[in-house]
């Protein structure tokens, strides 16, 4: 259970570094050229820690790439949100504050865990976090109290995604006998802090925080979008072709 | 004429010009050209690696890779801060590059077409610009130089990443070896039009000799990369797609080295030219990012504005 | 009064009605929003499907869900034609589509996962839209009799196809079976939901009946489905997601029938109310396609109309 | 050899029928979204044929399958022109045309082949070849012939695709060995006819026929562009995955 719990973290991760990937080449400026793929590789570090300990856990040999490259959409376990496709930036960086803004206090929570590889994880990724969410919301900041073209396309950024951010404060079964290990943080406390910081930002961005949306769940339980496939064919393409190759 | 003559004793005295020094109109034209085309370079070139990021097929050979095209993102900032301070800015030489006025290495209109590709891009193509590269660490004009030495030590780790990646996959299985094969047979010619032309065909390799903004001259230069590169493909068990190619003790005053077969200068001509298999597609990519960025450049630069004015306001 | 009663007289003889006939408001109101619907759902039903158009595992699946898909679009076409009788625009009801005032089936608004649902989607949706449409064939107003005909035709053959595509899954590997048996579980409920709430909560179906316009009710037709399906799924080796089904031999007049568990009626009406987890994306991927296509269709207007007027100038 | 040349017919007509599919429920109108697929499918059709043929000449018991989901971007012979990506609707109705044209005399000629099963395709073919000459001719007339805005999309995509015209006319040597085998139609001989009909709609659509335009080719020899990678990465995917497995 314990390790399924890790591989949740542990897709939401990987699957928002590979987006935030796609932007590279792309980026509106040369310095978000350098900004989206340092915030990517730092996602896919930890995704890797991740499955690493994950694998461990579990004690069946699996490691990062059995994980990443092996699974199929419906093992997969990340939230919704991050398997969103881009759009446009402000929805790219809309996206990336409400994740960054959920992990920043949940890595601080898991400096304490119970787990000793977890504390390691968590203790590198709270530094990195912490600059994506400075990052990120500076952007919804500018992009908020910009133009008025930008201020359009933000505010369609969030009516288009804050119904995937509930997801990131339920529990699954396994999260549930993680957090009860005391090797996860419990999800649910975790909202205080994300509220107060997606406030502040929105208030500064001049953006009203959506009321009473419907939030959409399903990616614990492997039940996603129709975007994730896609993705993970893609990125699975060379590896399931050459099973067993070593790279 | 005194000017002149004073200037050039400074260059042959190795002294570092300086943004703020007086300088012949030639040598900045130069330089601005030089190192703007060099800048396009390392931001067209994260296209065709960028092109495997989603594919790599490991985790991570995935980092590596990202982390490596950030890097070239990071040496195309250097290297327009670099042409800046000679009085032109980013975005002129943006403007220019996707108006297909600027020229770039030609090496990227050709494409990515196996994962082995990006083993053979560190590799050779890395390995050529380094080549290239290092004697422009010693340039007589100080911010180039400057750029150059950081994107140096930047670059021979990825060359040392790019034979990471061929020296895995020359020692697995079969399609993975045949991958290696076939991107050293891809990759080989067009790496060694990289010096481009022959000197005698390189109008102007005295004049940035004299200058010391080259140091070396293309043959030279391609020869050193020859030399080094073909014991490389042996080490991997790989063959070079040159059957002409073959040891040549009285070459390189006597110490050896290779010589190889004649290079199709109508297909160099072809690419620089605008008619690589790719050249279209990089511009309108890197043409669709820069238009769709637009609104996000003018709300930062509002959002800015406003800032201002109310710090304004506020004192 | 007196129309109405003749109207109804004609409706219990069995005649048709017909576009230029006189007809009560409400009977023409019904019908517009009822075709609209389905003709929403005919289009809107072609994106998840769609969505493995470009993965089917073999070229004979991709040739068959490309016809599949061609002929819902088909469908649309009928149906539009057979509400723009009634006096409404296909543009008209194009706008109301996309601009989420019209509804259209919510089984669309639940994602195809793996290929298996293309399967499912064959044996249970267009399995329970047949259920529901045979009876239209027999609908009072004719050009929606005639349009359900030829449609009911052609969905009986996709709804054979799925079933196939299941049966092909069952007989193969072990994950091809766990990818039907999964989409069974998937797929199940929400189709027993496309037959609309209990006869209770079901406020027009008696109007309906009277005008023939419906001719069973809700809960008769998903009776018929569910009787219909659990052989099949027995067939098919497969497990139907429902531990309180169960064989009742006193249902269906002493025929017997299968009683089920209950259903998820806050699920329903959730995604009724525009809340299934695709709703929004098919009604953004719907708006796409039709702004993205807007100077097309304007192209062709404006074609039209100078090839108009070059043949009134040549007369 | 001559199992290769009919490879290369064949890969032409599956990566254009893919490329048509995907423009499945995204199309300007209802009507399009009737005609697009129905030309995919004649072409997929056409692509099976061809590589069961292919396969018995080849006579290793490779079947339809074998050759389009199991063989990678460097196996496949397509030429350039079917792989573009789509473009917007005036983008793929001149490509469309543009193969049409060639494929209707093509497939003509293939009809006295010396092989009976491809007299047998192409007989087929050369009637549905004619409708797509026919709809996406009268498409690119109107688009050239309509509003402003649609005329200058006809031109880019002229400007773009014209360059992948010339690779239709060139045979490599296993075309040239089924060319003279009388198995396969000499691809030089077509140009004439492809340039009168091109001439034709080109007129009528108030279009200039590109001059002195320096022809991409590479495709008959896998030298593919980027595109191509992504789209088998998708297509493959789910078979690759099930190797072996029957759908």
């Amino acid at each position: 259970m314990v390790h399924e719990a890790l591989l949740e973290v542990a897709d939401d991760c990987l699957v928002l570094g590979h987006r935030l990937s796609e932007w590279c080449g792309h980026a509106p400026m040369l310095e978000e050229d350098l900004a989206l793929p340092n915030m990517a590789l730092d996602l896919i570090g930890a995704a890797r820690g991740l499955y690493a300990r994950a694998g461990e856990i579990e004690g069946r040999g699996r490691g990062e790439d059995d994980f990443a490259y092996f699974r199929g959409e419906r093992e997969y376990r990340n939230c919704l949100l991050v398997e969103r496709p881009n759009g446009d930036f402000a929805a790219t960086m809309l996206r990336q504050l409400y994740f960054a803004a959920f992990m920043e206090p949940y890595w601080r929570a898991a400096m304490s865990s119970a787990d000793e590889a977890l504390r390691g994880i968590a203790g590198k990724a709270v530094k990195e976090v912490a600059y994506h969410v400075r990052h990120a919301g500076e952007w919804v900041i500018r992009l908020g109290d910009g133009t008025e073209e930008s201020a359009a396309r933000l505010a369609r950024a969030v009516d288009a995604l804050h119904r995937y951010t509930g997801e990131l404060f339920e529990s699954s079964l396994a999260a549930r006998a993680a957090e009860a290990a005391g090797v996860l943080p419990v999800r649910a406390e975790i909202y205080a802090d994300w509220d107060r910081l997606i406030g502040t930002v929105f208030a500064e961005a001049r953006l009203t925080l959506p009321d009473g949306v419907h939030m959409q769940s399903g990616g614990r339980a492997g039940l996603h979008g129709e975007d994730l496939g896609h993705l993970l064919a893609e990125m699975q393409s060379v590896a399931r072709v050459h099973r067993g190759a070593v790279w | 004429e005194e000017f002149l003559a004073a200037f050039q004793a400074r260059i042959d005295a190795e002294e570092k010009i300086e943004p703020k020094d007086a300088m012949p109109e030639g040598y900045r034209r130069t330089l601005v050209r030089q190192i703007g085309q060099h800048a396009h370079s390392e931001i067209v070139g994260m296209l065709p690696e960028g092109n495997w990021i989603t594919r790599a097929p490991s985790l991570k050979r995935k980092a590596v890779l990202l982390a490596k095209v950030q890097d070239e993102a990071g040496h195309g900032l250097y290297l327009y801060c670099a042409a800046e301070t000679l009085g032109v800015t980013r975005d002129e030489m943006t403007e220019e590059l996707l108006a297909g006025k600027a020229k770039y290495s030609s090496i990227f209109n050709y494409p990515t077409l196996t994962w082995a590709d990006i083993g053979a891009i560190g590799w050779l193509v890395d390995g050529a610009a380094i080549m290239n590269q290092i004697p422009l660490c010693r340039c007589s004009f100080g911010p180039y130089a400057r750029a150059m030495i950081r994107i140096c030590k930047e670059e021979s780790f990825h060359q040392r990443q790019g034979f990471e990646i061929m020296l895995t996959l020359c020692r697995g299985t079969e399609a993975q070896r045949a991958m290696a094969q076939d991107a050293l047979d891809r990759w080989w010619w067009p790496s060694l039009m990289m010096f481009g032309p022959h000197d005698a065909d390189s109008p102007h390799t005295e004049q940035s000799m004299t200058w010391k903004i080259k140091r070396f001259t293309n043959d030279e230069l391609r020869q050193k990369f020859i030399d080094a590169t073909v014991p490389q493909a042996e080490y991997l068990g790989l063959t070079v797609p040159d059957p002409e190619l073959r040891w040549d003790e009285t070459l390189n005053e006597g110490r050896g080295g290779y010589r190889h077969g004649s290079i199709d200068w109508d297909e160099f001509w072809r690419v620089v030219e605008g008619e690589g298999p790719m050249a279209r597609d990089r511009i309108a990519a890197r043409k669709k990012a820069w238009d769709d960025g637009a609104w996000v450049r003018e709300a930062a630069l509002a959002h800015a504005a406003k800032r201002a004015a109310r710090n304004v306001a506020a004192e």
